[in-house]
């Protein structure tokens, strides 16, 4: 920051994407990836918060185990509004639709995505699957859980399960979108001498993410529709009664849904890819094989749906080959993990706030990958599955991981997106919060679930009330932790310092350009020269 | 940009797609047991091959699409294999203990 | 414009990956619970008329014919010969349609819709009547949806058509034809699986 | 207060998870400190110390890529037969196990014993015996969960799931339905009471006063009208029972099938379904919606009883005589087709 103090505040402000038109036209209609970007940082936003307030009022009825703060109908409501909105509405497009959309064109040296407008109908159909989700909510909400398990979806519930369906099916088509929008652009858009062998790791990264959203999103939709179809016309297609099975349903569920979880974890790594180099300055150990396992990762993550089914009565000799497969994906995962601690060895490192969060990721998403493995161990499975050991796994990978990624990159870039640096010293006590609160709230999950206490119980059994009530306490301090980034980002649009173009001295093409960026992001398409993470050099990046 | 494809060509195409229609209709009202289903769906399989490759214009078109089609069906593969994997084993004995 | 050309069939082409692991889905489903119930299913496969389905599939093959005509005049800079193609294919289209709704009614008035009120009747091979019923859902969901893109396909080709009436084709930038020729050929695909699913396999009532 | 921090081990079947996972947490502790440790000592020793600084490139070892991920690789392995092991054996019930049925309904579990007791969320069961209990669900997808034994297994409605333990050390355990089922999800809960053999004959001969389950089954029977057309010695219009269970039948397709519980089940609620050869379709009615799955459970193990009454060997003399089913033994299921059950 010492290199921040810049030219006497600035009289004449450059032209950037941000004041380049003024008017709510201007943003309703853009066509501006970066602007898109922000249109879905604040919705994805609001929705995060909505999530969060469900959260919190999840871990405030658990303080006690008589279940006694809301009936137990809210209970199941809020519970499945958190999982909805969260994982369907926050996870999924969190970082791709946000950083991605801002960032992978500048990093590959494009104006703009390949379909610029069809960026936009992905927003559009995102609040257009988000308003069904907030209206499904208004009208009573929703008790099945986000999994939407029939039969209990479709005939016993007497909530908005359709109205919550439909928002679910649209807005994977956004999702769709925003990842066929990639793979054509990281195709087709790279600069002259931008090979693949030169693609920073966040766009191969989200070029994995993309081929998972392409691939397995359709399905989820076709497995919603059958849902709703049957919910609202009582035709039975996974009805007992009349020859269906529930658990066809969980394997076309789950063929979408286990590959979900790399879309929202596959742009974290990319992040923290991005961020280790930098904070590291040094280039990456192992590019290659990073970039592989994102890959590895989007391919064999599609082979292991099934660990989720194996109390469920699926064939003995499929849950052989689903656990096997699950052993297998932690393998490319584990080479990041220990490619990104090669990559600190012998570098020149300093602990931003960017820094903090990548640390905080190693451990949270080691813990969170290692204890999946439990997940996959068959013999354990049996005993662990449906209880609050998932409940902690997962919140390990997507909470620990994801989350905590992507708040690290909204700290790394936020000069670039805004022009204007965030306090640091904030910055820096609000990671140790979220770091220290996370783990509070999460970590005797695991003891509880090995304990037994079921996920979805709106009251427990007395014995799990002191874990209980530490994982509350840590909520609250997560949740300081959440707020105060989101204070301080709103405070430095107008308070902070100026960045400057490269605050970090970073490598990568969107470093080289002004903060905030020009509408078209480079005054002349850049002609790379040299590899990513080329710390070690001096800058080679030439305009031509 | 693809070269242009003669009218012939498409008229072929066209002509094997129709006489194919009919073979599948034909062969469906013989009794071939398991052979029905098998036979229906390679003609299928033949005739979807002969759209992709000359209507598509994949035979011309460059290896990164001919991956992306490769890559749906292959796709498409996983899911089916993988579930039907489950169905048609539920009913096998449990493994002996040979461990 | 290359560039331009080829970003857009490339996007086409992944735009029809998502269709085929939509469709995937569909038959995916299908597929196991033909395998679950295999006599059920062939009774149901019997009752339909499979001369319906060839008389489709065959309208459907020739309405691609003419599409790939269409796309080659566009490229040729053919601009009479694009507008008359592209009139046929709809036609066509709308041809597949047509019988496609007359062949619903027949299930209508043959009480083969399993919905709500439950027009259902199963009296051919009753010690069928609870697994048909999937079958008959299947059925309908998955030319419902094939038919639902045909609507959209026939959309699709009225706006090319409005296009290529204004002139706005040349052999430089003929994309819109050639990338709407790619959903059509996509459609007709789907098509030719499904006849043979639903309309062909046991339909000589063999059992196993 | 209480803070529990390991669940008690009250199986077989519990040590052995119980093992794994302490295995499991090992390897997991050695890993994160190995990671967190490199971590932290290359944060601290490689510290950047002026602005200038500019580290030497590394690009990579294959040699260090290969080995980390192949040793992880093996690691896991070991994880994966051990545990394949265990679900392999938490999913074979030993022939001789002793049967209880237990129905999950919204928001209670419904038991039944052979011998004619029943309760609601509890389970009495003795040290030392196998028990395998045979899972059904009227309603909507439940789990039966009983944590100190380890095990845990979906009651998907549709069809019947089996789950087994052997308990080895008497107390009261919590039992749980660990699969959301609705609004009173949480209260679908009771206790699983773990007994000495003597205790557990004493629990047994308190209740049951409206005669064994297959008794129960037997008057359901009569009382639904089964006994006008399946005569139990005669041909009737309908199929005989008798020594029907456990034996495989030959259907009008041709196919043959074996009559386990599903089969019974099945053709309870749909008998067009799968019809005998030789018989009429559409002379059944259905008995779907006029029987509770508890119900189901009675006339299945009545059916049961018919075929052991005179099977040879049949066990005699157990704690539970008339109903210990005949397992159906593998040899049995793998033979193409022996004894059709029609006469």
């Amino acid at each position: 920051m010492s290199t921040a103090i810049q030219e006497p505040q600035q009289t004449t402000e450059t032209v950037n994407y941000l004041n380049a038109e003024y008017g709510w036209k201007s943003w309703l209609f853009t066509t501006d990836h970066k602007r898109i970007a922000l249109l879905y940082l604040i919705s994805i936003s609001v929705m995060f918060a909505l999530g969060g307030v469900f959260a919190m009022l999840i871990r405030l009825e658990l303080l006690t185990p008589q279940g006694d703060m809301v009936t137990s109908d809210t209970y199941n409501k809020l519970f499945t509004m958190h999982g909805v909105v969260m994982v369907f509405f926050f996870l999924v497009p969190s970082i791709p639709a946000t950083l991605g959309n801002f960032l992978v064109p500048m990093m590959i040296g494009a104006k703009d995505l390949a379909f610029p407008r069809i960026n936009l109908l992905s927003w559009y159909i995102y609040i257009a699957g988000a308003l069904f989700a907030v209206a499904s909510i208004l009208m009573g909400g929703v008790d099945t859980g986000w999994t939407f398990y029939t039969p209990f979806s479709t005939t016993y519930s007497n909530t908005f399960v359709i109205t919550a369906a439909v928002g679910v099916f649209i807005s994977g088509f956004s999702s769709i979108l925003t990842g066929l929008n990639f793979i054509v652009t990281i195709h087709k858009m790279r600069a002259p001498g931008m090979t693949w062998g030169r693609l920073p790791l966040f766009v191969w990264a989200h070029y994995a993410t993309s081929l998972i959203q392409v691939l397995g999103t359709p399905v989820v939709a076709i497995t919603l529709a059958l849902l709703a179809l049957e919910r609202g016309f009582h035709i039975g297609i996974f009805d007992p009664a009349i020859g269906g099975d529930p658990i066809l349903f969980q394997h076309m569920f789950w063929f979408y849904s286990h590959p979900a979880v790399y879309i929202m974890i596959l742009p974290g790594m990319g992040v923290i890819s991005e961020i280790i180099t930098c904070f590291s300055r040094k280039g990456l150990f192992g590019y290659w094989f990073v970039a592989g396992s994102s890959l590895g990762i989007a391919i064999v993550g599609f082979l292991v749906w099934g660990h989720h089914l194996f109390v469920t009565g699926m064939s003995m000799y499929a849950g052989l080959y689903f656990s096997l497969m699950s052993m297998l994906v932690a393998v490319p995962s584990a080479i990041k993990v220990f490619n990104w601690t090669a990559t600190m060895y012998r570098g020149s490192i300093t602990y931003q706030t960017p820094m903090l969060y990548a640390f905080g990721f190693i451990g949270l998403f080691t813990i969170g990958g290692l204890t999946g493995l439990f997940l996959a161990t068959l013999g354990i499975d049996v005993h662990l599955t449906d209880t609050y050991f998932v409940i902690a796994h997962f919140h390990y990978v997507m909470v620990g991981g994801m989350v905590v990624a992507y708040l690290g990159g909204l700290h790394f870039w936020w000069p670039k997106i805004t022009g204007k640096m965030y306090p640091e010293g904030w910055g820096k006590f609000s990671a140790l919060l979220v770091f220290v609160g996370f783990n509070v709230t999460f970590f005797p999950q695991f003891i509880l679930g090995y304990l037994g206490q079921p996920r979805r119980y709106h009251a427990y059994a007395p014995e799990f009330q002191v874990l209980n009530v530490m994982s509350t306490a840590g909520a609250s301090i997560l949740a300081v932790g959440y707020v105060i980034p989101l204070i301080y980002f709103i405070w430095s649009l107008r308070y902070g310092k100026p960045a400057g173009d490269n605050p970090w001295g970073a490598k990568g093409l969107e470093w080289t350009t002004q903060s905030p960026p020009t509408t078209f992001n480079f005054d002349q398409t850049p002609i790379v020269t040299e590899e990513a993470y080329a710390y070690s050099k001096k800058p080679e990046v030439e305009v031509g | 940009m693809n070269p242009v494809t003669p009218v012939r060509t498409y008229v072929i195409i066209w002509l094997i797609l129709t006489i194919m229609t009919f073979t599948t209709y034909a062969v469906a009202q013989i009794d071939l047991g398991q052979f029905n289903i098998v036979i229906a769906l390679a003609i299928a399989f033949f005739k979807m091959s002969l759209v992709i490759w000359f209507f598509m214009h994949v035979r011309t078109d460059n290896p990164l699409t001919k991956l992306f089609v490769f890559a749906g069906f292959f796709w498409m593969a996983i899911f089916l294999v993988f579930t039907l994997g489950d169905y048609f084993s539920r009913g096998w004995m449990p493994l002996g203990k040979f461990w | 414009m290359g560039q331009q050309f080829d970003s857009a069939t490339f996007g086409m082409w992944v735009f029809l990956l998502t269709e085929i692991m939509f469709f995937g889905g569909m038959f995916g489903a299908y597929t196991v619970y033909r395998s679950m119930y295999p006599e059920a299913f062939a009774s149901t496969s019997a009752y339909m008329n499979p001369l319906y389905g060839a008389l489709n599939t065959a309208v459907l093959i020739v309405s691609s014919l003419t599409m790939a005509l269409a796309v080659r005049s566009a490229h040729l800079d053919k601009q009479k010969a694009l507008q008359i193609f592209l009139l046929i294919t709809m036609f066509f289209g709308l041809c597949f349609l047509v019988i496609k709704g007359f062949e619903y009614h027949e299930h209508w008035v043959d009480m083969k819709v399993p919905l709500i009120g439950g027009h259902w009747n199963y009296s051919e091979a009753p010690q069928f009547a609870h697994q048909a019923q999937i079958l008959f859902i299947f059925y309908f969901f998955m030319t419902g949806f094939h038919a639902i893109h045909m609507i959209v396909g026939l959309g699709i080709m009225t706006t090319i058509f409005i296009m290529a009436r204004k002139g706005r084709f040349s052999p430089i930038y003929y994309t819109p034809v050639e990338v709407s020729g790619l959903y059509w050929h996509f459609v007709d695909i789907v098509w030719i699986f499904l006849f043979p699913l639903l309309y062909l396999i046991g339909h000589t009532r063999t059992i196993l | 207060m209480q803070l529990p921090l390991w669940p008690e081990a009250a199986s077989a079947i519990a040590s052995d998870v119980d093992h794994l996972y302490i295995y499991l947490t090992l390897v997991s502790v050695v890993m994160s400190v190995l990671i967190f440790g490199t971590i932290f000592v290359f944060a601290i020793k490689y510290r950047r110390k002026s602005e200038d600084e500019t580290p030497a490139p590394i690009h990579g070892s294959w040699r260090l890529e290969v080995t980390w991920s192949i040793i992880p690789f093996l690691v896991m392995l070991t994880f994966f037969w051990w545990g394949a092991k265990i679900y392999f054996l938490n999913a074979t019930p030993p022939p001789e196990a002793m049967d209880v049925y237990a129905v999950g309904k919204q928001w209670m579990w419904k038991l039944q014993y052979p011998g004619g007791q029943r309760e609601i969320n509890e389970l009495h069961v003795p040290i030392g015996r196998p028990v395998k209990i045979t899972l059904a669900s009227e309603d909507v997808i439940h789990s039966f969960f009983i944590p100190a034994l380890r095990v845990k297994h979906d009651v998907v409605p549709g069809h019947y799931d089996v789950l087994w333990f052997n308990a080895t050390k008497a107390g009261r355990y919590h039992l749980f339905c660990a699969e959301y089922c609705g609004t009173e999800h949480s209260g679908m809960v009771g206790w699983v009471t773990v007994m000495n053999p003597a205790d557990y004959e004493n629990w047994l001969a308190g209740g049951g006063s409206a005669g064994t389950m297959a008794q129960q089954g037997e008057r359901l029977f009569e009382q639904l009208g089964c006994s006008g057309c399946h005569l139990v010695d005669r041909q009737g219009r309908g199929p005989n029972l008798r020594n029907l269970y456990g034996s495989r039948v030959q259907l009008t397709g041709g196919q043959t099938v074996l009559a386990d519980d599903a089969y019974i089940r099945e053709s309870i609620l749909n008998p067009n379904a799968k019809i005998i050869a030789g018989y009429h379709p559409n002379v059944m009615p259905s008995f779907q919606g006029q029987l509770s799955e508890e119900g189901i459970l009675q006339l299945v193990v009545y059916i049961k009883s018919l075929a052991i009454a005179n099977a040879p060997g049949a066990p005699t003399a157990s704690l539970l005589p008339a109903i210990i089913p005949q397992p159906v033994n593998l040899a049995r299921r793998l033979a193409p087709q022996q004894d059709g059950g029609k006469q």
